[in-house]
């Protein structure tokens, strides 16, 4: 069970710090996608069996959703391409271990009290209950949260806006970061304000 | 419930790989006999039999060609995580009165899991060896598949209220008196749907569809080729295993003995499967996408709604 | 498999998420960032109910909602980073400097 | 016995029948296969294409050409028949048994085994390319940033359909810019057809070759759709169709196919797909083609509808019609137009 459990840990670590060093963006959202099955499995050890499964379920379905945003906007086979697009690495680098320092903290030094769930409980039983019973509105409104998201989600990606299209007076980006738009960078501009520069990867 | 006998792991392997080893041969011989059949030539069971077995010796000693720079690992793993998915998948339908190999509570999220990443694994063969025709395969295969993956949701769960549970071996159960085709008769269609799809044989076959030269299969030769050949067979049993359990009263039958029920019964749906290949033309891609969204998943909803009356 | 261990793996998690999340110059991976950092507190959550929660069912309801959220954050992001670059037509973060106009 | 077949010029149409043989199994990609089938003098320019085909067949692999007169010389080691349908199915059982016995006399590589274009070292980065995007590393071509309709910069890739791709018509060479799977260019093109080698095997009377190059059409069209059974069908009963036979039977298995065909609802398919200035949509052209077959055979006529759309008049017709289409609609409109008469072996078609 330890065996499992350390299996599990190693591998979702590995292939999320992967995730951030790998070339080509598909592998990339499938490596995230391995770490949060490692993470259902081990809500399966601790016997969250429905979380564990539900977590492997949905996860699934958005990385297919991410790989698709990446191939529609990187149609390149297999990412043969180098992709080294970091910036301020190193406070990043400090940032993040600084956090993970300070929570490990919290995990080592805090006294929780030990009540763990006995394992032949109806655990599933008892959620299912408790979704439909005492907490029905945290469920309902979390329904009602999803459906305003792919109402919004639609109108903030669609062409056309309410107030005329969505590119409208879009201008390209300055050539180098952080000086304002200068007219001459435009190489052609056409009627519809867009250019065709080609700038930079994705 | 009855008492249900959960196999040990060694022996539930050995139950699934053979069931599904068998099962997949099973699936290309029927497949070869209908195809005789619609083409209209001489019905011979002993050529169709011999049919895989020849194909196989001469696919194995076929030199495995890949291309220049493809995504090794990820062309291995295809192939195979598809095969373990669909040992997953059958591994929580009971074969027979009480033998399951992995009597889990959650049946039903399991498949679901299992078929959702199975559309992963599809993705990921097509997207590995680096070439044109099979990344538009596989990337033509995530927009439909996603619009009709949530059918098999809905329906599952439509089953699952009379039993009142997730696990797979208690819906069979629960269909003691009536089976769920026909107390939710929308299910099994849908369910079907879905079982093409994600085994992509018949009109829902576009990944290794004929007008992009094999799309997702165009690179594999050789081993690699049989391999997911047989990964696909594998999974259509798993899916026909899982239709017969969930919608056909699994093991329920009046004389014969419950697994040859079970077996019977997973033969019919592989039957209807493979048919629906060699007679319905291969759909479009965006309007079956039009047709999943506006017609079979308010169909869904629909059966869903009949479950919920029905077990009021 | 003791609660501390767990947290140890999830504070890992939400680490490299946060190091993933400010590294990254494309949107869409400091999306993956965030949806790391949020597999960290999923991972959290449902250690506290297995470990000290004993087993009770609003602490599963506390992670499903963290799902909703994670499913939430995703699909805004990327609807965010279309409507971006149909703005700026630019996908990188540097070359948004500010979201006015 | 997978057999990958490679049609030059006159030979698609023969190539075609070979769907209704038991014994071949034509598969769509050189991958898959243990035989290369020749047939038709492969022209000039399509020469590097059939070699390049022929070395993507897996070892152990033998070659067969049929009614090749010109590149026999240049496949070495093959088999070279001129009889019919069975002359060929017997030299490949036996080129096969061939490979069986002695695995090591397979046919050795053609080209060298060199990146076909030049692109190490190209580009910021190498791959030939601007930027990080574009070029073709390792020959294979790999996507560019370009405008779409809807206002984003999605990528687009650019792609060569082969003159020896399964769906497309022989020669056809279809060039696309792809976005997705929507086209945003196509251009079409049929590189070189030289000489006009008469296509032997069609029946001397006119409405029964016409009948029976119908057929092969609808052989063709069928395993397009996916409908490999009833293309094998359609195959068998073109090869039944000489000027000698009666011609009643003929037509009652012709109807009986076109019903089967029917019902499959490939028609409800391609109903709005690939609507060309003048001649509809692909269903209505199927139809007019298929009650065309049934009618050339019961009342011995010559109706126009079989006539293969010549490629200068396919290509105008398709200039608006491929752009915007998704690639698979776009096959199906140009196997619909049946382009190109190579099956009547007028390789005249420029």
């Amino acid at each position: 069970m330890t065996l499992a459990f350390v299996v599990f840990a190693a591998a979702a670590v590995w292939t999320g710090y992967r995730v951030f060093r790998t070339d080509s963006m598909v592998r990339a959202s499938f490596l995230l996608l391995a770490s949060f099955l490692n993470v259902g499995a081990i809500l399966v050890l601790m016997l969250a069996e429905y979380l564990g499964t539900a977590l492997l379920f949905m996860m699934t379905v958005e990385m297919v959703v991410m790989a698709l945003f990446m191939v529609m906007f990187m149609m390149n086979p297999a990412g043969l391409n180098p992709m080294e697009m970091v910036h301020q690495p190193r406070f990043a680098a400090a940032a993040g271990i600084g956090s993970a320092a300070a929570l490990a903290a919290v995990a080592l030094f805090g006294r929780f009290p030990a009540n763990p769930v006995d394992p032949n409980a109806a655990t599933i039983r008892a959620l299912g209950s408790e979704l439909l019973g005492g907490s029905m509105l945290v469920f309902e409104s979390a329904g009602v949260t999803l459906l305003a998201t792919m109402v919004c989600a639609v109108v903030l990606s669609s062409h056309r806006g309410r107030f005329g299209d969505g590119d409208e007076g879009s201008v390209a980006p300055p050539l180098e970061p952080g000086g304002d738009h200068r007219p001459e960078d435009d190489l052609v501009d056409d009627a519809d304000g867009g250019h065709h520069m080609h700038h930079g990867g994705h | 419930m009855s008492d249900v006998v959960s196999l040990s792991p060694m022996l539930g392997v050995a139950v699934i790989g053979g069931t599904l080893a068998i099962g997949a041969y099973g699936v290309v011989v029927i497949d070869r006999l209908l195809y005789a059949a619609v083409a209209g030539w001489p019905l011979s069971l002993a050529w169709a039999a011999a049919q895989p077995a020849r194909e196989v010796a001469t696919v194995i000693r076929r030199q495995p060609v890949t291309t220049e720079a493809p995504d090794m690992i990820l062309w291995v793993l295809a192939p195979a995580a598809y095969a373990g998915l669909a040992a997953t998948a059958l591994s929580v339908v009971p074969l027979g009165p009480g033998v399951v190999v992995a009597d889990v509570r959650t049946g039903i999220v399991v498949f679901g899991a299992a078929e959702a990443l199975a559309i992963v694994a599809i993705f990921l063969h097509g997207w590995a060896p680096n070439s044109p025709l099979p990344m538009i395969a596989g990337y033509r295969f995530v927009g439909v598949a996603l619009s009709y993956e949530l059918l098999s949701m809905f329906v599952l769960i439509a089953a699952a209220l009379p039993a009142e549970s997730l696990s797979i071996g208690a819906i069979v159960e629960s269909q003691q008196g009536l089976w769920n085709v026909v107390r939710q008769p929308l299910g099994l269609p849908l369910f079907l749907v879905v079982t093409a799809g994600v085994t992509f044989t018949g009109p829902l076959d576009i990944v290794d569809a004929n007008d992009i030269a094999g799309g997702g299969a165009a690179e594999d030769s050789g081993m690699a080729h049989l391999a997911w050949a047989a990964a696909r067979a594998a999974m259509l049993v798993a899916f026909a295993a899982a239709a017969a359990a969930v919608f056909l009263g699994g093991w329920i039958g009046p004389v014969l003995p419950g697994a040859m029920w079970m077996a019977l019964k997973t033969l019919a749906v592989v039957v209807t499967v493979l048919a629906g290949r060699h007679l319905l033309a291969r759909v479009r891609p965006e309007r079956f996408v039009r047709l999943a969204w506006t017609v079979l998943l308010p169909l869904a909803f629909l059966d869903l709604a009949i479950a919920g009356a029905g077990s009021l | 498999m003791t609660l501390v261990t767990v947290l140890l793996v999830a504070a890992a998690l939400i680490g490299i998420g946060v190091w993933g999340a400010l590294s990254q110059q494309s949107f869409v991976m400091l999306m993956m960032g965030i949806e790391m950092m949020v597999n960290g507190a999923i991972l959290a959550g449902g250690a506290f109910w297995a470990f000290t929660g004993g087993g009770a069912p609003k602490g599963q309801v506390l992670v499903i909602v963290a799902m909703a959220v994670m499913a939430v954050e995703m699909s805004i992001g990327f609807a965010l980073v279309v409507a971006v670059y149909r703005a700026r037509q630019v996908d990188m973060t540097e070359g948004v400097s500010s979201l006015r106009g | 016995m997978p057999v990958f077949a490679a049609a030059g010029v006159g030979g698609w149409g023969q190539t075609q029948e070979l769907r209704g043989v038991p014994e071949l199994r034509l598969v769509t990609t050189p991958r898959h296969a243990s035989v290369l089938l020749v047939t038709g003098t492969v022209p000039e320019a399509h020469l590097v294409a059939v070699q390049r085909v022929h070395d993507q067949v897996p070892h152990p692999r033998a070659v067969v050409t049929w009614r090749a007169a010109g590149t026999a010389k240049r496949m070495p080691g093959a088999t070279y028949v001129t009889g019919d349908a069975a002359a060929v199915v017997t030299a490949v059982q036996r080129a096969w048994s061939a490979l069986e016995a002695d695995p090591w006399s397979t046919a050795v590589d053609q080209l060298p085994d060199v990146e076909p274009n030049e692109w190490r070292g190209i580009g910021p980065f190498g791959q030939g390319g601007e930027g990080m995007m574009g070029g073709t590393p390792y020959g294979r071509p790999m996507a560019m940033t370009g405008d779409d309709p809807d206002g984003l910069a999605l990528d687009e890739l650019r792609l060569t359909l082969g003159p020896f791709l399964d769906a497309l018509p022989a020669g056809l060479v279809l060039d696309v810019v792809l976005q997705g799977e929507v086209l945003r260019e196509a251009t079409l093109r049929l590189d070189a057809l030289g000489g006009t080698a008469a296509d032997a095997t069609l029946p001397s009377e006119p409405s029964s070759a016409m009948a029976r190059s119908g057929l092969r059409w609808l052989a063709h069209a069928l395993h397009v759709e996916g409908l490999d059974a009833l293309a094998a069908r359609a195959a068998a009963l073109a090869s039944r169709v000489t000027g000698a036979t009666d011609r009643a039977a003929l037509s009652r298995h012709a109807d009986a196919l076109m019903r089967r065909v029917r019902r499959t609802g490939v028609l409800r398919n391609l109903h709005d797909v690939g609507v060309v200035p003048g001649s509809g949509d692909a269903a209505h052209r199927w139809r007019e083609r298929m009650d065309a077959i049934v009618c050339a055979l019961r009342d011995n006529q010559m109706p126009d509808a079989l006539e293969p759309t010549r490629l200068d008049t396919a290509r105008d017709l398709l200039a608006d019609a491929l752009p915007g289409s998704t690639l698979t609609a776009a096959i199906s409109t140009i196997v619909s137009l049946d382009v190109g008469g190579a099956r009547f072996g007028a390789g005249t078609l420029r």
